[in-house]
């Protein structure tokens, strides 16, 4: 809702989605709910991440679902942009997958390593392996920048292959061990609960969220959004649905 | 198998916009395409007008832009695409720089039906006192013909490849809907059915550039 | 109207260097139809291409209608190019045009009303023969037929100046005389100026005016087209000449105590019978050993050659009678 | 300005991955690219020998590998690039998709170029009783050098640019330094350098093609 | 040799269709240099086109050789064409390869070593004149250069059959006689058979024993080199004949009382002094009105138009006299 369309009685919200199944999650949940109360909302997707946040910035879009707080604010910062989180969504977990091996033990030195490419997915990931204990990280790395020149200590000499998002998991047979995105093992054949790791809890900066605009959180239409989220029957629909088997739950829902 | 995410209507949509994506770059590309590859030719050295200073700024220009990789000529001309359709985002945005990827590319081909000509065709031209820009009309171009429609045929088939990465900039299409759920949802229905739509898109005008090629050339 | 001054044209390839033109001088007037004869590779289509400067001099001037061209800039000079009419050795059409398109290109460059070129094109096609293959193509042409759409071309807008390479070298002689005799008539009509070159000396014969005879890029001999006729000068024109008077063919084999002489015959004598007056006057024996009878530019001569015997004094009176009649009489002498 | 993350090492084998990345492509790309142009023009109805079920196989099969975009199949053919060099990821996986993109391409532009070769030069060929394989290879191809030298330069300043998609299964490269450092993590320095580099790389590239082009010709 | 039996060729383009050939039967002997002759677009290259099947007919059948070309495979027809030596009329020369490797095009597709080319083409090169060019680009050659190389490539795989589509028509007078005698010379050492295209009724009168004249796609009339010179049937062969033979060319003018004859002399009766015998023995004024000398095939030809006056009896006597020298006395009559 830029100004004349949230001010006047046309009620549209434009939404933006990057990678990821939180477009269809909001189609099938949440949509609904907001139409209901009356709201047009223009959905744009895109193929990768890193437009979403500019084009908020200019106006474009009114609401972005595809980012973690971290890398908002990260990034925020890096475009001059003031943004806030709206809410929390069910996210999907990072997990450690193998083809090869059964276990976290079996790792030896040199082994090969899916990572992701891009600096947000990719800090997540490593903060996964950091919790296994197979790497450090430098600690005052910036979310929007990380990489991979970040990592200060690599026990097992791990060799790392960074590759897109979805290629981890269609490459699985050519590494050892690969980080892999929650939602394109939820697409796939596979479970979350097959991995060797899994993101623990997804903290309140790396759990998923809807972000607007900070001049726009107080919108009613953005609070309609947080509540759509909310609402009993949102939550109905993510937990009758297998899709979000083995999904990180909103903090705020238990 | 039709176990699929996307709808009848995304299908449709997004069928739309691969129509405007191509569409519209398509004309924008050949129009700055066309006169830039004309340039090249006339003011190469031994050209029709050679002209140092404008090839040696419109040669190098050419090789800038398409040295850049295409998905950052779009984050890289943003500010320009603002200036130009208001926004940044969605299908008309992306048409902007898909218009700067395929223009150079079709100049390039352009530059090398049009060095085909026979130079005959040129003393011909210049014996008749005609202008530089009757000569490109009326002689070079019309004896290019045939070999520019192959030239832009291979120039939308490239620009159809491109128009896939449209998505970056929130531009849909076809060629996004085969990346967003064939590739990154591992929808293989959608895959199977964006492709196969791909293959009709390529083949017909693969087919009609060949026809109207021949027709040109008359055999 | 079109004047060369010292004109040479060099050129190189890697360390080759070919000189097509050497030192050229040469003097068109307003209103001739002047003949370029040569052997190949002489310099012919260089030179014929330096009058509309489709090739720059390496050095020398070129000057068209009073204007030295190396002067003129690039519109100045298109100005002066659409003055001169060119007809290509090897054509040049536009494969993807129409026959009727390419003759009226010319008018179309100049931005004549459609319906104004479309009857000077159907004319200009009538003219060359070709009225019904308006919508053909150029490869749907055989040779001749393609010449004949570049000559209609090259006249397509009224040039001052025509200059024509080889214009009818793939054209039959019926036609060729047709075009030749279209030739002369503009020519005459609208008084312009035709250069031609050729490799034929019947063409020369038939309509030039003054000739120019080149050899490996020199003018070895040039002058009025009747004097080249019958006294070439070089052996080349000699060469040239007896193309079409077969007469100089061979030295004709000499018995003691006769003589062969050559008599051309031409104007007022042609309607003397001095043949019936060699034996009756002069008691000499005649042997017509080669004839020809040849028109230069519409002018009959007769030439014959003849062998003569008879008493040594009855010969020479004989020829002096003939002479007088204004016959000329020359020796045969074995070596030409 | 020199506030950056890359390090002189991984510019320096960018390079390295980048020259692996388009020689070896360009060289299989050609390989690829050239015989199936030939066979094209050669079997198409009216050409050398003509050939219906050749060309109505060969035809389409171009058409087809153009048609998917190259993330697409890229992933699509992980398989057969597996079967080829043993892995799905890295430099080497990354240059079985750029072959299978870039011969098609060239296939097309071979055809286009060999197309303009005067029917004369054919019928000379004829006439000898030249093979069809003399045709082509002792008439057509030399006829058609120069226009082929500056397609194949167009062929490989596009291939460049889909080096650049390399990174999406690890193959690296400047093109990928460039999306990767430049464009995700605002690297203006990778940014403008990578882009130097990449100018570089295709104004070289360009500036031999037509020099090579020209000397052919001759003028 | 070769053989075309009821040959028709149709182009068909969008609605309209052009009879290229019409019906041509024909059979040229093994050792016959063959001429075809007719005005352009006469169907005369698309004939030569058809015995090697560069151009395939609409019906009727090609026999070259004893082999039917239609009934071949296309690698049987490759060894036909291989002995089927081709010079075209528009050159197609390979514009990225040097002269010299253009001549030797023909050998090297043979397989032939290099330095065994590299030796024919020399002696090629020399023999069109142009041993100081291999090393040149056609583009760099003039218009009669290109002809020639053109004709050196047709000769170097010493073809069986030689096709000549207008093989001279850009040489000067001086080339295009070299040529012809080498021609000659071939067909006489080799015994190759050449089939001549021409607008020359030179070129047919210095070479070819036997003659087609084309005119819209039939053959008008076909036989002897010197029948078709001496007596053509048809308007057009005498069309072409009175190129060579001045002669022919406009009705003389008669006068009451006068007989306007045309005389033609060759073999024994060229060494009878006729012309000297008219006055003295029959009373005859004798007038030579035209006059040329023509070798159709090295055989020396006068023909002679007089105009005779006298008694009646006297001219009769007098044509009577000529006709037992052996000379063939034609009544010029007003229409030819
Ligand atoms: N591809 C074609 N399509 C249509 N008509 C054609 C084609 N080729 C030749 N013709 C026509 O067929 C006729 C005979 O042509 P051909 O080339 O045999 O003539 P030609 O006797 O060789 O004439 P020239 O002496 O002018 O070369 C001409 O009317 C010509 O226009
Ligand atoms: N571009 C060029 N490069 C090198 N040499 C050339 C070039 N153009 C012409 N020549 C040479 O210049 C000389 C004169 O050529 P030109 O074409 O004027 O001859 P021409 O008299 O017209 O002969 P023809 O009667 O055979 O057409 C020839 O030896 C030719 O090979
Ligand atoms: N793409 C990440 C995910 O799916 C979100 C990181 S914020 C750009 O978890
Ligand atoms: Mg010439
Ligand atoms: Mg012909």
């Amino acid at each position: 809702a830029n100004d004349d369309a949230a001010g006047g009685d046309s009620k549209t919200i434009r939404v933006g989605f990057g990678v990821g199944l939180y477009e269809q999650m909001f189609r099938d949940g949440i949509l609904p709910i907001l139409e209901d109360e009356g709201y047009d909302v223009k959905i744009t997707s895109f193929s990768q991440n890193l437009q979403l946040n500019p084009a908020m910035k200019e106006g474009s879009l009114d609401l972005t679902i595809f980012q973690n707080t971290s890398y908002m604010d990260s990034v925020g910062a890096e475009l001059g942009s003031d943004m806030s989180r709206l809410n929390f969504i069910p996210s999907a977990p990072q997990g450690l997958y193998s083809d090869k091996f059964k276990s976290l033990d079996d790792v030896k030195d040199g082994a090969t390593v899916t990572v992701p490419q891009d600096p947000a997915t990719l800090h997540r990931a490593m903060a996964l392996l950091e919790s296994i204990g197979w790497v450090k990280t430098n600690p005052d790395a910036d979310v929007a920048t990380f990489s991979l020149n970040d990592v200060t200590e690599n026990k097992y000499n791990l060799e790392w292959k960074s590759l897109d998002l979805a290629q981890a998991l269609t490459s699985l047979a050519d590494v050892d061990f690969a980080v892999i995105n929650g939602n394109y093992i939820t697409t796939s054949d596979r479970l979350i609960s097959s991995a060797l790791a899994v993101e623990k809890t997804m903290d309140e900066q790396t759990q998923l969220i809807t972000s607007v605009l900070t001049k726009d959180l107080d919108t009613d239409w953005a609070k309609d959004v947080a509540s759509a989220y909310d609402s009993q029957e949102f939550r109905e629909y993510v937990e009758g649905d297998d899709t979000y088997v083995g999904w990180v739950m909103p903090p705020n829902w238990k | 198998m039709f176990n699929t995410q996307v709808t009848l209507e995304q299908f449709l949509t997004s069928i739309a916009q691969t129509g405007q994506l191509l569409g519209v770059s398509f004309v924008g590309g050949v129009l700055i395409g066309l006169p830039l590859g004309i340039l090249l030719v006339a003011t190469r050295p031994g050209g029709i007008t050679p002209n140092k200073a404008v090839y040696n700024i419109a040669n190098p220009v050419v090789n800038i832009v398409r040295s850049v990789p295409f998905i950052i000529l779009m984050v890289a001309i943003i500010p320009f695409t603002r200036l130009i359709v208001g926004t940044s985002i969605g299908t008309t945005a992306a048409i902007v720089p898909l218009i700067l990827y395929i223009g150079p590319f079709i100049a390039r081909l352009v530059e090398n039906s049009l060095l085909e000509v026979d130079r005959g065709i040129v003393e011909a031209a210049e014996s008749m006192g005609a202008s530089p820009f009757q000569i490109i009309w009326r002689f070079l171009l019309p004896e290019a013909t045939s070999s520019l429609i192959l030239s832009m045929t291979t120039a939308i088939i490239g620009l159809l490849g491109a128009t896939a990465m449209a998505g970056v900039v929130g531009g849909g299409g076809i060629g996004d809907l085969a990346i967003v759920f064939g590739y990154q949802r591992f929808d293989t229905f959608v895959m199977v059915v964006t492709v196969a739509i791909l293959v009709i898109f390529v083949q017909g005008m693969q087919s009609f550039g060949n026809f109207a090629a021949r027709r040109v050339r008359r055999d | 109207m079109i004047q060369l001054r010292n004109v040479t044209k060099v050129y190189t390839r890697a360390k080759k260097t070919i000189t097509a033109l050497d030192g050229i001088n040469l003097q068109i007037d307003k209103g001739d139809i002047f003949g370029v004869i040569g052997y190949s590779g002489a310099g012919k289509s260089t030179l014929i291409r330096l009058i509309n400067y489709l090739e720059r001099p390496t050095s020398g001037d070129v000057e068209v209608d009073g204007l030295v061209l190396g002067d003129r800039s690039p519109s100045q000079l298109r100005e002066v190019k659409r003055e001169i009419g060119m007809i290509f050795q090897h054509f040049n059409l536009l494969e993807s045009r129409t026959v009727s398109h390419n003759v009226g290109m010319p008018l179309i460059l100049a931005g004549k009303p459609k319906h104004e070129v479309e009857a000077r094109v159907a004319e200009l096609l009538a003219f060359v023969g070709l009225e019904d293959r308006g919508a053909s193509y150029p490869s749907e042409l055989s040779g001749g037929q393609k010449q004949r759409v570049g000559i209609a071309r090259a006249l397509a807008s009224n040039p001052k100046i025509l200059l024509c390479d080889e214009a009818t070298s793939a054209l039959d002689p019926e036609t060729t005389r047709s075009i030749l005799a279209l030739l002369q008539r503009i020519n005459r009509e609208l008084n312009i100026t035709i250069v031609l070159i050729t490799h034929e000396m019947s063409v020369i014969q038939e309509i030039c005016n003054r000739v120019a005879v080149m050899e490996n890029g020199h003018i070895v001999e040039e002058g009025r087209a009747l004097d080249i006729f019958l006294r070439p000068g070089h052996q080349t024109t000699r060469n040239f000449v007896r193309t079409i008077m077969s007469i100089d063919d061979e030295p004709v084999a000499q018995v003691d105590g006769e003589r062969v002489v050559r008599l051309e015959v031409l104007g007022d004598a042609l309607g003397e019978p001095f043949i019936d007056r060699l034996k009756p006057d002069f008691g000499l024996r005649t042997h017509i050993e080669r004839a020809n009878t040849v028109y230069v530019q519409q002018t009959k001569i007769l030439v014959l050659v003849l062998r003569l015997s008879g008493e040594p004094g009855a010969i020479d009176a004989g020829i002096a009678y003939l002479e007088s009649a204004g016959i000329t009489v020359l020796e045969e002498s074995a070596d030409v």
